[in-house]
């Protein structure tokens, strides 16, 4: 029986074979982790600003070439890595909450491309992001927030009232692809994180269709902590072991 | 007409199980498959009640604080980890369990599961079964052909209340295995001994019966 | 200006004063630590069967004698100390997901008072009431969840469709009083959980206007591992050490 | 006429917080506020990043994983944790975080609040913006009083883009302490040198202001 639930897929199919398998695959190499990602793809991107962001996988997919992507991630601006995706022009667009620096002085080129209408914008507001994404990862058909009622974050969106109160309907979010940055990774692909390098990237381990994670050291299965496991290895497909690369952000 | 033990339609429903995959085994007889896959398979268990990677009933010292989602002990596998609730059911409705395992009061023709709520004793519980036959990527209900007063549980209609519609993907019984599609329901395999004859006349739904259908293997 | 959002109150408020304090209290015995809870209160109970149950808590409720409550729980029954409430016919209500045995049998005092009409009972998939608490601990206005469809559960229930998909809403839960078991908490109110004990723990602490927490052990603030915390201190106004009580489910 | 500087507005800030709250500083000015809390008074800053328990900018070693909300090293205080950002926001959207101390571009006499659109530049950034200004139970806007052109910032109505309606509660600047109510603004402090008729005339809306105002204590 063809199941109506299960992963809903994006419009743009871009891994030509996906094979399901609980066990993760280890990589040598960031590049040979972020194979096979497309033109055209969507692509959630783990971390908060230098905090557990997959600067290794980011540098792969730019080395690597596709065009026409969509990234969905916390943050692009200058001294964020993901606005090396811009050198090439392969952003189309950008789901985002912080893109565009409020004040003025040096521009991103993410900015630069946005402004020239090279790259589209969806900014989201950070706890709207994070529960659409937790929605597409949950099976769940949306969200229902009073983040952005009167502002023009509801424009065009549904309302819906309940008892007399009004809700924002958010719709859930999915990728084909998510790069992800974890402390460690055992060989079964359990994820552990460190410190503030949390954030997005649990979440986002639910929520697309191929999970890619790099991590600082990979170690035998049971040499985590079961209780510190801060992604469990059903959501993570592929991992690498690669040095952080360390970030400042300029905002 | 012989029909299997218990036991033994749990060892055909993990014969089912496909290496390296995640399942979920619900209360009663599902629980029992757990003890019958190998270990290299890699197969990893998850209990709703937020495990991923137990190995089946445990023998050790109970410790209340590692059951399964049916208040069993259990064991671990290495790389096992825990999660509260809300993820686990992230992991159950999102689609990411590869297998649920439930037991059945009734199923359609349609692949409709009844296994909740039992009329005559007019009630039941839920637990997380109507989660599990949503988001699970393949659903195998595994129980007895017939009540005990040999009334078919594979129905036209349910007339239990519903756990959830058009759910089911493999029926195994005590006496067949049974492909549920849109099409409705096909006879798969037959338990040792019992004829195409006698399934098809204790299925109280219609069941297309190809040529040459082949025994368990068990 | 008065809040929109904020807490959102239960319809009896039992906690006759309660001052929001981000430095849990810790008191010395289970009883002082449910003293206040009303007549009437909607109370929330963590843990799953045996693990993670607050059982010198609730002891201490039944000891305590407030009648008339709503319990919000994964499971009520056999062996289950929550059973405990109806001796003395505390119970009005109970929202949970387990309560009625699906075989014959011995029947629990829970099934005996609901059957004589009694006690009131909503039962409510796993996934559904743990998505419940969660969204009335996270200010979202409900649930969209394909769970229930088509089912008894969506009587009398909305539904809501997007992009020509059947969602079935559910409403947020909130509870006056939720009592939670840990592992550990520190002198902050930080709690760790142990293995299996996590379950409803940390999601009820989000959803209930007072969080008393019974724990093994009350360790100095800094002694749990930041990242080993599941419930941060913010969520959790009192605290007490005491032994576990070992239960045996009997289902 | 003498104004605050942002440190002296990040002072006065900090003297709005009771002790033993949880307080959200949002990014600009008020993170100078973590720099002028009295360690003794227990105060928790939540960043919404995922940590409860940061004690201001850090002069340790850069390390990428522990930053605040605007990508600035930070030390932790005993007790401190971190979550997801899953978490993070059910904290603040769900009432959790007692005070959210944000930067503004216009606040009106309504309470509404626009800090994240800067329409002269075609562009901003929300954040964690719109969900503090909707879910934090207080809500302080720490600004400059006028532009740098001289326009008021505290507007009849705002013509900037949104962050929230109705939303705060107190207004800090470098010329005065603006309690906001649903009957509109009224005057609580002034800076010091400055008086009531100087801040009723960079105020852009209709400010009460009763009898015997007090200087800010610094």
């Amino acid at each position: 029986m063809p199941r109506r639930l299960c992963r809903q897929r994006c419009a743009v199919p871009v891994i030509a074979r996906y094979d399901p398998r609980m066990v993760a695959q280890v990589f040598a190499t960031p590049d040979a982790a972020v194979a096979g990602i497309g033109d055209g793809a969507t692509v959630m991107v783990g971390g908060f600003i230098s905090a557990g962001s997959p600067s290794n996988l980011i540098r792969a997919l730019v080395r690597s070439g596709p065009t026409g992507l969509t990234a969905v991630a916390n943050n692009i601006g200058l001294g964020d890595l993901l606005d090396e995706l811009c050198e090439h022009r392969q952003l189309a667009r950008v789901i985002a909450t912080f893109a565009i620096r409020a004040s003025g002085g040096r521009t991103s080129r993410f900015e630069q491309q946005y402004r020239a209408g090279e790259v589209e914008l969806e900014l989201v507001p950070q706890g709207t992001l994070i529960e659409r994404i937790r929605a597409g990862g949950a099976g769940l058909g949306g969200v229902l927030t009073r983040t952005g009622l009167g502002t023009i974050v509801a424009e065009d969106k549904r309302i819906i009232e309940i008892d007399g109160e009004q809700w924002l309907l958010e719709r859930p979010l999915r990728a084909d692809v998510a790069l992800l940055k974890a402390s460690r990774a055992d060989t079964l692909g359990n994820l552990e994180y460190r410190l503030a390098g949390i954030n997005f990237n649990p979440v986002m381990a639910t929520a697309a269709d191929l999970v890619i994670a790099e991590v600082e050291e990979i170690v035998e299965a049971g040499e985590i902590t079961p209780e510190r496991v801060g992604t469990p290895a059903v959501f993570v497909d592929r991992i690498v072991a690669c040095p952080p690369i360390p970030v400042r952000w300029e905002g | 007409m012989p029909a299997l033990t218990r036991e033994l339609i749990a060892l055909r429903v993990a014969r089912e199980l496909e290496p390296r995959t995640v399942v979920n085994l619900g209360i009663g007889l599902p629980t029992l498959v757990a003890g019958f896959v190998d270990p290299a398979d890699q197969i990893l268990f998850q209990a709703e009640n937020g495990i991923l990677g137990y190995a089946g009933v445990s023998d050790a010292d109970y410790d209340p604080d590692l059951i399964n989602a049916g208040g069993q002990p259990v064991d671990l596998v290495p790389g096992a980890s825990f999660f509260d609730t809300a993820t686990s059911f992230a992991m159950i409705r999102g689609g990411h369990v590869d297998v649920a395992v439930l037991g059945g009061l009734q199923v359609s023709a349609h692949g409709d599961l009844a296994n909740w709520f039992v009329p005559e004793r007019g009630g039941g519980s839920v637990g997380g079964a109507m989660d599990l036959a949503v988001g699970a990527r393949k659903l195998i209900v595994a129980m007895a052909h017939v009540t005990r007063d040999g009334a078919s549980r594979i129905v036209a209609e349910c007339d239990y209340p519903l756990t959830a519609a058009r759910c089911v993907d493999v029926i195994i019984t005590d006496l067949a295995v049974i492909d549920v599609s849109a099409n409705g329901l096909t006879l798969r395999e037959t338990a040792p001994g019992v004829s195409a004859d006698e399934i098809v006349a204790a299925t109280g739904a219609p069941l297309a019966v190809p040529a040459d259908i082949p025994e368990m293997r068990l």
